[in-house]
């Protein structure tokens, strides 16, 4: 137990400060390279929770599909690769208000609702079971959900695509 | 391993994700945030998941990824064609419409 | 655990059974979405009002399922895999509108599109992918598939308000609108996440039966509190009820009229219905959270919508903060549905029957205003000077549509406005009948820009003297005729929709 | 036979809107053709009535309409209604044929026509519905015809006047329809009206008190009472003639009628808590009617003040709560009906005649138009409660009845009203007066003395004469109305005759 | 006959309606019907007289109703209530209207609504007549309100002009005011009578104690309200001067002989309330002899300065109605009753009179007259006849009458008797300044005056008779049986007897002559001091004629002196003349500019601000609210988001909070 409470920690002082200069740094590019380390944490995060499936769909579709497609689209709004003097817009301090408002009450109704409960780890779950529930109670937003991604596929193209 | 320090570790992302799709005015970098927030939910349904033991967390969590990748990629789209017309992904200058 | 067991448990699985009577509705129209997308393929450029037809046909061939569902013997309610997916009365209705609407919006979009220089067959495709992402939210009782039903109305929704590629307030409604869209998402996923980590379940009876309990673990803590305020927050801004409406004057304005038309109804009904199914099964049992919550978001939305519409030049924009006030007298019974289980009712019963009223009478306005817009080219409300002259049938239409809105009696309007009366007197407490009373005030307010409009077209001047005729094409006729028939018929027999919000809520 | 009453108008209304427009002389006829054949349906009813059982509802239809809420499609009519339907009826003609040949601009004789016959249908409908939704709908039927025809039609103030019409009228509904909502849910989940008198004494006081208030702020700005009354004179003044002939013969007895059929017999008690109030607000109009008539340099708007003060002494009459005093208010509903419309009438040929309506510019129509001239005296002393003319048995009973109210309301309070009511009829005497004198004696000004003035042509003689008639009949014979009304009257006060026997 | 009097009114009521429907066609314009109407209805009221003086004793009234209406159980009758007050009533009014319409159609010959004229000279008499048979108060009410109207109307015929309209809406609008008294005073008496209308009822009750004395004393004072605005008591006396802007005949008719006396009659009629209520018989002071007392001594004594003949006889009238009100409230019923019936023949004369002198001279004013004995001779004898009995010369008619009066008062109202006697002084001295005024001295105007034609003449005759004789029916002269105290009397069955007759007084007799003689006198001195230059002049005709341009000159400065500046020699007359115009009528008129002046205001100010600005304010502050809620919609998506979080969480911690 102490072994993932080391990584725990670590993965989660990793993500804590990609996340920060996620939202702060001044470049693009780097910021989505922050994005993949927080992402890479949530992965790791998974792991820890057992859910393994879970954990390598994170790896797949967000560092490699995601962080890429983030990547393209830098790159096709020719956003500058390097320093970028001002990505903020003029109401920070009040984002960081709402932020901190929004952080201080999500904590102390988690801190008053679950207090120092632990999870009892019960093992991984397997593929199977992730899958039985999928194909299962879940058959029907399964199969909407194809329909929207093809949705947004066709819209995202006509959307973009020059004429 | 206690739960509230998953779900303290996604409301600390919940949060930095609020911030910066509020801060930021790039377009892309408002999706960034935006995703920031999404995954720190996943966090928090697989957490549960775990904790009430039940496989249902997980399967919402991939649902929510699989969605989170559409979302983006409609989301580019629009970035793409609102900088194709303006030739800025700048979101703080599209006001066009208001009152 | 073994990888036996792990192969027991995978051979266990057992194929959910379904029913496909009652699924027809999503198959046709799953069927018709492929279809629409194959024949857009191998359309050429003067095929493709094939493409709207099939779409049309696609519809009302959807309804044929629905129908005989409504009409089958015995029990109404089928319930598959595990209650997660219901067909009821109240599935059914709402189905019912929302292929309705959507067919409404298919012809007032008919020669919008065909003339506009739009991609049509994407347009139809991505309309009905987001009327399957409502016809699926009317039977879902589970919060994944709440949620993958409303991102599946949502995302078309952001692309088609883009539709117009090259106007730059086309590009910044689909902007905002997507944006926000995706952070109310967040915010409601967040939600969802705490009342699934409260309820260990994702079943909207289970999570009712959880909240339900009493004892030091039960469902009074601040939590689920804020849990089911995220959750409610994230269909607010769905259905643009203050302060969560921000966007939607933006976008209505932006967006192709027939994409406002169809966010202004159809999108708008799926979230109510997310609602519906949320706070009437789900969180019944906490009204001290959602009583007051809706109270505030309904007297919110009605005044400052009402307030703002009052200042507006831009008669889509008007619409659009109309159509947030009109949220939210839909929102009043919410907010009294909790004293009583037959407030309940009746609270449920008013909101069903506003939101069929409601989809009839905006739609209506809606073409009227894509009707005008083709000879005046402009959605100023001074354009409309001088209708009754040069059009007179349109300029009636007009009259109907907005004093139906403004809840004038005999128009369908006033029946939705007396329901949501009814349902806070049902309640009956001091702080229903103040509500009722906001309400009641605020339907005054709302008169006085709806009546403006009839101003403009009937005791103005033509403002450039042009008095050619409109011409309205056919599919916009059929969209008018079908509108203002419902408007009319309910206002004369308002049992007909009563009964189905009855129904409903039954 | 009552529902042909209240529904043929509109039928012939939406056969009028596929009448074409051109054809003129066409819509003109069948619109006449349509008011004709509904007065002859109300000239039935008035035969069929049995006058014997004037207290009871007649020739009542009473089937299924909107089960979810419990609302039935009940009509029927009683001695309070006949004579008001009646009116309605004939008001209806009279100004179709008033208009034949002049109508105002910017003329579109079919959509006018149209808004005409919408209009009746709502006011047949109010005066004949027994069923508080149905009530309500036909009560809110007439505010967009009206809404239109001052909007458009109007006088150069017309939208201002138009929309604050409207507004004012759809907010004291709205707080109406409320209090038909609470009364549905406190009296029984019905809406039935009958029904409702039957068990509406049993809510309690504090309740039937709020529920009061809201009927009476729906009524009290139709009729309207003081302070609720700013509409009306712009609404009077912007109007064409036939609007503010209708908006004063008809319109404003909804009001009243209201309080008659509704509020009263359904909430005796709390309608004895109100009524001082009433009477109070009864009184100030009154006299606030008058003084507001005698700053006027408008003649309409003149005659529309006279009408707030006229309307209260129907309100001083309906407020005392006694068959004297609400046989007085619907006497004085009909009368101020045909003398006003009449007075309208007068003014709105004048204003045809002379392009003004400003007093100070007028004078000497005596000489210029000798038998208008006589027309509006007549008017004016039927106006100001000359005994013999209808006018008087509005009035005389009223300040009557408050010598004595209903037993249980304070004596001196309402013989103060007594007394501030009929000094009341000494300024409607100035008023009038001071109008005749400056309009009709005295000689034209220079500026109309070559101008060629037109005497009373055909149409304007047909549709005065029956006003003109009726008010000389109903002023002779007062229980030509009276014997209608009574027995029907002592149903309404039956509630509260009954709390005072038990006190 | 006596069952049969509704038709009295009717006839002319008929009438009335027949002049207006072809009254332009008929040759004599409609004269013809409306003398034909009345003459029939003046046969059946003599008829009426007779019928009722040959009834057996005791004389119980004829009553007749049918229901007029009835409501809440209540049943209102319209009927007819005929005794001796009525049957006198019924032939004066209908003689006078008959006679007034002759003379109407030689001194309205030509006038451009001569047919409308005699049209409404039927209505007024007919609504007269209603009045006078009402058997209830409501119907009396009618009857009074609608005489009103007919006084409007004929008061202002010659509407052309501002002056006669305005004078018009004054009469109107003052009685108006009394009558607002006479309604209240009705509906109480109402009540009191237990929801009952009828007079004879209410008389009885009154009288036997059934309505108790303040309900009495309040009904009696609310009706004495109507009777001083009608029959012009002070101070709602100001409208009669100013409506002898209408025609002469009908101020004979309306404002002198018939209208003006139905407040007399009304007190007459319903005396049991005022006895009972003002405790007549009690002897005190009461309300109704200090108003008839005031007003007959401020009347006379206004009735000194002025140039105006019909303001003179106005002035006198009104007088002459106080003598009568102040009669009924010294419990001379009686006296009261007969006055009035004197007074209408001797004044009708007088105002028909002045009518002839004013169609010879084309002018009302006295400064226009003079000299006119000789150029209208009948006019001359008539008018001194009518002057005498009005000064109360025996045997003329006022005389019996007006010593009744004081007779009557001298029983326990010495301070009236004493007012009375001062009244006859100052009626005698005013109404030898205007004969003399008119008839002697030289003629001062510029028309060319003659005697009037016959049709005015043979009335004036007529009434010059009656003026002699008219008081010999008060005496035994008569006989017994048609002595008119013995058929004119107020008797109510099963109620005691209230009108006590008194015998003839010598003594008092004597005194109000000699009181007459003495103002003629004083009057007569004065003015023939003054003329008596002209007086030796006369008698000589080279004194004549060197003496006529000094005469005339001498004369017009004389006038002058007369008419206005010795006027100042009546301190008394000018000093009432001054309150009477700047005070009292100045309180009538500034109060009709006052409510004109509060109407501009309270409009202005109360309803354009303040109720149509509240409600303006709110449409106002909801668009203004708009304006500042707008500007919250800033076009900038990221402030649109930071609302979304923002509200959420605090939401969320309000109802963590609260919850």
């Amino acid at each position: 137990m102490v072994a993932e409470n080391i990584a725990f920690g670590l993965i989660a002082a990793a993500m804590v400060g990609a996340g920060f200069r996620l939202v702060t740094t001044t470049n693009v590019v780097r910021a989505a390279l922050f994005l993949a380390i927080v992402l890479g944490g949530v992965a790791a995060i998974f792991i820890l929770l057992g859910a393994e499936f879970v954990a390598w769909v994170q790896v797949l579709v967000y560092i490699g599909a995601i962080v890429v497609l983030l990547l393209f689209g830098v790159m096709l709004t020719r956003a500058p690769i390097g320093k970028e003097g001002d990505l903020d817009n003029d109401q920070r301090w009040t984002a960081a208000l709402v932020a901190l408002f929004v952080l201080g009450a999500l904590a102390s109704v988690l801190a008053d609702a679950w207090g120092t409960q632990e999870i009892k780890f019960q093992g991984v779950q397997r593929t199977a079971a992730v899958s039985d529930s999928i194909f299962g109670t879940y058959v029907v937003p399964f199969e909407v959900a194809s329909v929207l991604l093809l949705a947004a596929l066709v819209g995202a193209v006509a959307l973009a695509r020059r004429d | 391993m206690y739960l509230n320090q998953f779900l303290m570790l996604a409301a600390v992302l919940f949060a930095m994700g609020v911030y910066g799709v509020l801060a930021r005015k790039n377009g892309v970098l408002v999706l960034m945030s935006v995703e920031l927030m999404l995954n720190a939910v996943n966090i928090n349904l697989v957490a549960f998941g775990a904790f009430n033991n039940t496989v249902a967390g997980q399967t919402f969590a991939l649902f929510v990824i699989a969605i989170a990748a559409a979302e983006v990629g409609v989301g580019l789209a629009i970035i793409l064609l609102i900088f194709r017309n303006r030739a800025s992904v700048d979101i703080d200058e599209i006001d066009a419409m208001r009152g | 655990m073994s990888i036996l067991a792990a192969a027991a448990a995978a051979t266990s699985f057992k194929a959910p059974s379904l029913d496909y009577h009652a699924l027809a509705p999503e198959i046709i129209l799953t069927a018709t979405i492929l279809l629409v997308l194959v024949a857009d393929l191998f359309a050429s450029e003067d095929q493709k009002w094939l493409v709207a037809n099939l779409a049309g046909f696609g519809l009302l061939a959807t309804m044929v399922p629905i129908v005989s569902l409504a009409l089958s013997d015995g029990s109404h309610v089928r319930s598959m895999v595990g209650g997660s997916y219901v067909v009821d009365d109240f599935s059914l209705v709402l189905k019912g509108l929302f292929i309705v609407v959507g067919y409404v919006v298919c012809l007032m979009a008919h020669r919008y599109v065909e003339e506009g220089d739009y991609y049509e067959g994407e347009f139809y495709f991505l309309l009905l992918c987001s009327i399957l992402g409502m016809v699926v939210m009317a039977s879902s009782r589970d919060l994944i598939a709440i949620f993958v039903a409303l991102e599946t109305l949502s995302i078309p929704g952001y692309i088609l308000a883009g539709w117009r590629k090259r106007d730059l307030k086309s590009n910044e409604a689909s902007l905002k609108y997507y944006l926000l869209g995706v952070m109310a998402s967040a915010v409601m996923l967040y939600g969802m996440s705490l009342i699934f980590g409260f309820t260990g379940s994702t079943l909207l009876t289970d999570i009712g039966a959880a909240i339900n309990a009493p004892g030091p673990n039960g469902g009074h803590q601040a939590v689920v509190t804020m849990g089911i305020l995220f959750i409610i927050v994230g269909f607010a801004f769905k259905v643009s009820a203050v302060p969560f409406h921000a966007w939607a004057p933006d976008t209505y304005e932006g967006a192709p009229t027939p994409v406002t038309a169809f966010l202004s109804v159809a999108s708008k009904t799926g979230g109510f219905v997310a609602l519906f199914e949320l706070v009437y099964i789900g969180f019944f049992g906490r009204s001290d959270v959602w009583g007051p919550l809706f109270g505030v978001l309904a007297v919110l939305s009605m005044t400052v919508g009402n307030l703002i519409a009052l200042r507006q030049t831009n008669i889509v924009r008007m619409l659009a903060y109309s159509s947030i006030a009109q949220a939210g007298f839909i929102l009043v019974p919410f907010a009294v549905a909790g004293t009583s289980p037959s407030a309940a009712q009746s609270a449920l019963t008013a909101s069903i029957v506003y939101l069929l009223v409601y989809a009839a009478m905006n739609l209506g306005a809606f073409s009227v205003v894509i009707a005008v817009a083709r000879k005046t080219r402009s959605g100023e409300i001074s354009s409309y000077g001088g209708l009754f002259e040069y059009a007179p049938g349109l300029a009636v239409l007009m009259t109907i549509f907005m004093f139906s809105l403004a809840g004038i009696p005999p128009l369908a309007g006033a029946w939705a406005k007396i329901f949501v009366f009814r349902a806070v007197l049902d309640a009956g407490t001091g702080w229903a009948v103040a509500l009722g009373v906001a309400a009641a005030v605020n339907s005054v307010i709302g008169l006085f820009y709806y009546s403006s409009v009839a101003r403009q077209m009937w005791m103005t001047p033509v403002p450039d003297g042009d008095r050619t005729p409109v011409a309205v094409p056919a599919p916009l006729v059929a969209a008018l005729g079908i509108t203002v028939s419902v408007v009319l018929a309910i206002g004369v027999y308002p049992q007909a929709f009563a009964r189905l919000g009855e129904l409903a809520s039954g | 036979m009552l529902t042909v009453a209240v529904l043929l108008p509109i039928v012939g209304a939406v056969i009028l809107a596929v009448i074409p427009k051109g054809r003129e002389e066409v819509l003109k006829a069948w619109a006449l053709l349509v008011t004709l054949a509904t007065a002859a349906v109300g000239v039935y009813l008035l035969v069929a009535f049995d006058y014997a059982k004037s207290g009871q509802l007649q020739f009542t239809v009473n089937t299924e309409w909107i089960p979810v809420i419990n609302s039935r499609y009940h009509i029927g009519i009683d001695g309070i209604s006949l004579p008001l339907l009646i009116l309605s009826m004939v008001i209806t003609v009279l100004c179709v044929i008033y208009s034949w040949d002049h109508f105002p601009e910017p003329h579109n004789p079919k959509a006018f026509l149209i808004l005409m016959l919408l209009l009746e249908t709502g006011m047949n409908g109010t005066f004949a519905a027994e069923d508080l939704i149905l009530f309500f709908v036909f009560f809110e039927l007439v505010l967009l015809p009206m809404y239109f025809m001052i909007g458009v039609w109007g006088g150069p103030n017309r939208q201002y006047a138009a929309i604050k019409f409207f507004l004012y009228t759809l907010f004291g509904s709205a707080l109406m329809i409320l209090a038909f909502l609470a009364l549905y849910f406190k009296g029984g989940e019905t809406f039935d009206i009958p029904l409702l008198i039957a068990q509406g004494g049993t809510i309690g006081h504090s309740t039937q008190v709020l529920i009061f208030a809201g009927l009476f702020m729906g009524f009290a700005i139709k009729v309207p009472m003081f302070p609720f009354h700013t509409w009306l004179p712009d609404a009077h003044t912007e109007a064409p003639t036939v609007g503010s002939v209708i908006l004063a013969a008809v319109l404003l007895k909804l009001g009243t009628y209201g309080f008659i059929r509704i509020a009263i017999p359904i909430l005796p008690d709390a309608a004895m808590t109100w009524a001082p109030w009433i009477g109070l607000l009864a009184v100030i109009g009154i006299i606030y009617g008058a003084l507001g008539c005698l700053a006027q340099k408008d003649m309409k708007r003149l005659i529309a003040f006279s009408s707030v003060a006229h309307m209260g002494f129907v309100m001083l009459g309906i407020a005392t709560l006694t068959s004297f005093g609400i046989n007085a208010a619907v006497f004085g509903m009909v009368a101020h009906g045909l003398i006003t419309g009449m007075l309208f009438f007068i003014a709105g040929s004048v204003q045809e005649r002379f392009n003004t309506r400003e007093i100070s510019r007028l004078g000497g129509l005596l000489l210029q138009a000798p038998r208008l001239g006589w027309v509006l005296g007549f008017c004016v002393f039927a106006s100001l409660g000359l005994p013999g003319l209808a006018g008087f048995w509005g009035e005389f009973p009223a300040i009557l009845a408050s010598y004595q109210p209903a037993q249980g309301l304070q004596l001196w309070v309402f013989r103060t009203y007594m007394v501030v009511a009929s000094i009341g009829t000494v300024f409607a005497a100035g008023y009038l007066l001071w109008m005749l004198q400056r309009v009709a004696f005295g000689t034209a000004k220079t500026e109309f003395e070559k101008s060629h003035i037109h005497d009373i042509h055909i149409p304007e003689y047909i549709a005065w004469t029956p006003l003109l008639l009726g008010i000389v009949a109903l002023g002779i014979f007062p229980s030509l109305l009276f014997h209608v009304t009574d027995k029907a009257v002592t149903v309404v006060t039956s509630g509260v005759t009954q709390l005072a026997s038990a006190r | 006959m006596l069952g049969s009097a509704w038709l009295i009114p009717l006839i002319p009521a008929i009438s009335f309606v027949v002049i207006l429907a072809v009254g332009k066609r008929l040759p004599a314009k409609g004269a013809e019907i409306g003398i034909g109407a009345i003459g029939i209805s003046f046969v059946l009221a003599m008829v009426s007289v007779v019928q009722w003086v040959a009834r057996d004793e005791p004389r119980e009234a004829v009553e007749h109703h049918l229901t007029w209406w009835k409501l809440g159980g209540v049943d209102i009758g319209a009927g007819i209530h005929v005794d001796g007050l009525t049957v006198m009533m019924l032939v004066v009014v209908t003689f006078i209207s008959l006679l007034v319409q002759v003379y109407s159609t030689g001194y309205m010959a030509g006038d451009r609504r001569y047919t409308y004229f005699f049209a409404a000279l039927s209505l007024f008499t007919a609504s007269m007549l209603m009045l006078v048979v009402a058997d209830n108060t409501l119907q009396l009410l009618v009857g009074w309100e609608l005489v009103g109207v007919c006084s409007f109307m004929l008061i202002g015929h010659w509407w052309e002009e501002e002056a006669n309209s305005s004078a018009a809406i004054k009469a109107f609008l003052t009685t108006r005011t009394g009558d607002v008294g006479l309604m209240l005073g009705v509906i109480t008496l109402f009540f009191a009578a237990g929801q009952n209308f009828d007079i004879a009822n209410l008389n009885r009750l009154a009288l036997t104690g059934g309505i108790s004395h303040g309900l009495l004393l309040t009904g009696g004072a609310l009706l004495f309200l109507g009777v001083m605005g009608k029959s012009a008591q002070f101070p709602l006396h100001v409208w009669l001067p100013d409506a002898m802007a209408g025609p002469t005949p009908v101020s004979a008719l309306i404002h002198a002989a018939t209208m003006v006396v139905a407040g007399v009659y009304l007190v007459a009629r319903v005396y049991g309330v005022f006895w009972a209520g003002f405790s007549i018989g009690d002897g005190g002071i009461n309300l109704i002899a200090i108003i008839g007392g005031i007003t007959v001594i401020i009347a006379a004594a206004l009735a000194f300065v002025q140039d105006d003949i019909k303001k003179v006889l106005a002035y006198s009238t009104i007088s002459q109605l106080g003598y009568m009100v102040m009669a009924l409230g010294v419990g001379a019923w009686t006296a009261g009753v007969f006055h009035l019936f004197t007074h209408a023949f001797f004044k009708a004369l007088l105002f028909l009179g002045s009518g002839s002198l004013i169609h010879a001279v084309h002018s009302n004013n006295m400064s226009e007259m003079g000299g006119m004995r000789k150029h209208m001779p009948t006019t001359f004898w008539t008018f001194m006849v009518g002057s005498m009995a009005l000064a109360g010369i025996p045997p003329l008619a006022g005389f019996w009458s007006k010593d009744e009066i004081i007779n009557g008062a001298s029983h326990g109202f010495e301070l009236f008797m004493v007012v009375g006697l001062v009244g006859a002084v100052m009626t005698a001295a005013y109404m030898t300044r205007a004969v003399y005024l008119v008839f002697f001295g030289e003629y001062r105007g510029h028309a060319h005056p003659h005697e009037s034609p016959p049709s005015m003449a043979i009335p004036l005759q007529i009434l010059g008779v009656l003026s002699v004789v008219g008081g010999l029916a008060g005496t035994a002269l008569v006989g017994s049986k048609w002595r008119f105290a013995h058929w004119v009397t107020f008797e109510i069955p099963g109620a005691p007897e209230i009108v006590e007759e008194h015998a003839f007084n010598l003594p008092v007799a004597m005194l109000s002559v000699a009181v007459g003689l003495i103002g003629i006198g004083i009057a007569a001195g004065y003015y023939l001091r003054n003329t008596f230059p002209r007086g030796a002049a006369e008698k000589s005709g080279l004194v004549r004629t060197g003496y006529k341009v000094l005469v005339n000159k001498y004369y017009l400065d004389n006038l002058y002196i007369d008419g206005i500046v010795r006027s100042i020699q009546y301190p008394i007359a000018k000093a009432a003349y001054w309150i009477n115009q700047k005070v009292i009528d100045g309180v009538v008129n500034g109060v009709g500019i006052g409510t004109r002046q509060t109407a501009q205001v309270v409009y202005d100010v109360i309803d354009q601000k303040v109720i149509d600005g509240a409600v303006n304010g709110a449409g106002f502050s909801a668009e203004e609210g708009g304006i500042v809620l707008r500007r919250t919609q800033t076009g900038r998506v990221q402030t649109y988001a930071a609302v979304l979080f923002g509200a959420s969480a605090l939401i969320a911690v309000g109802l963590v909070f609260f919850t």
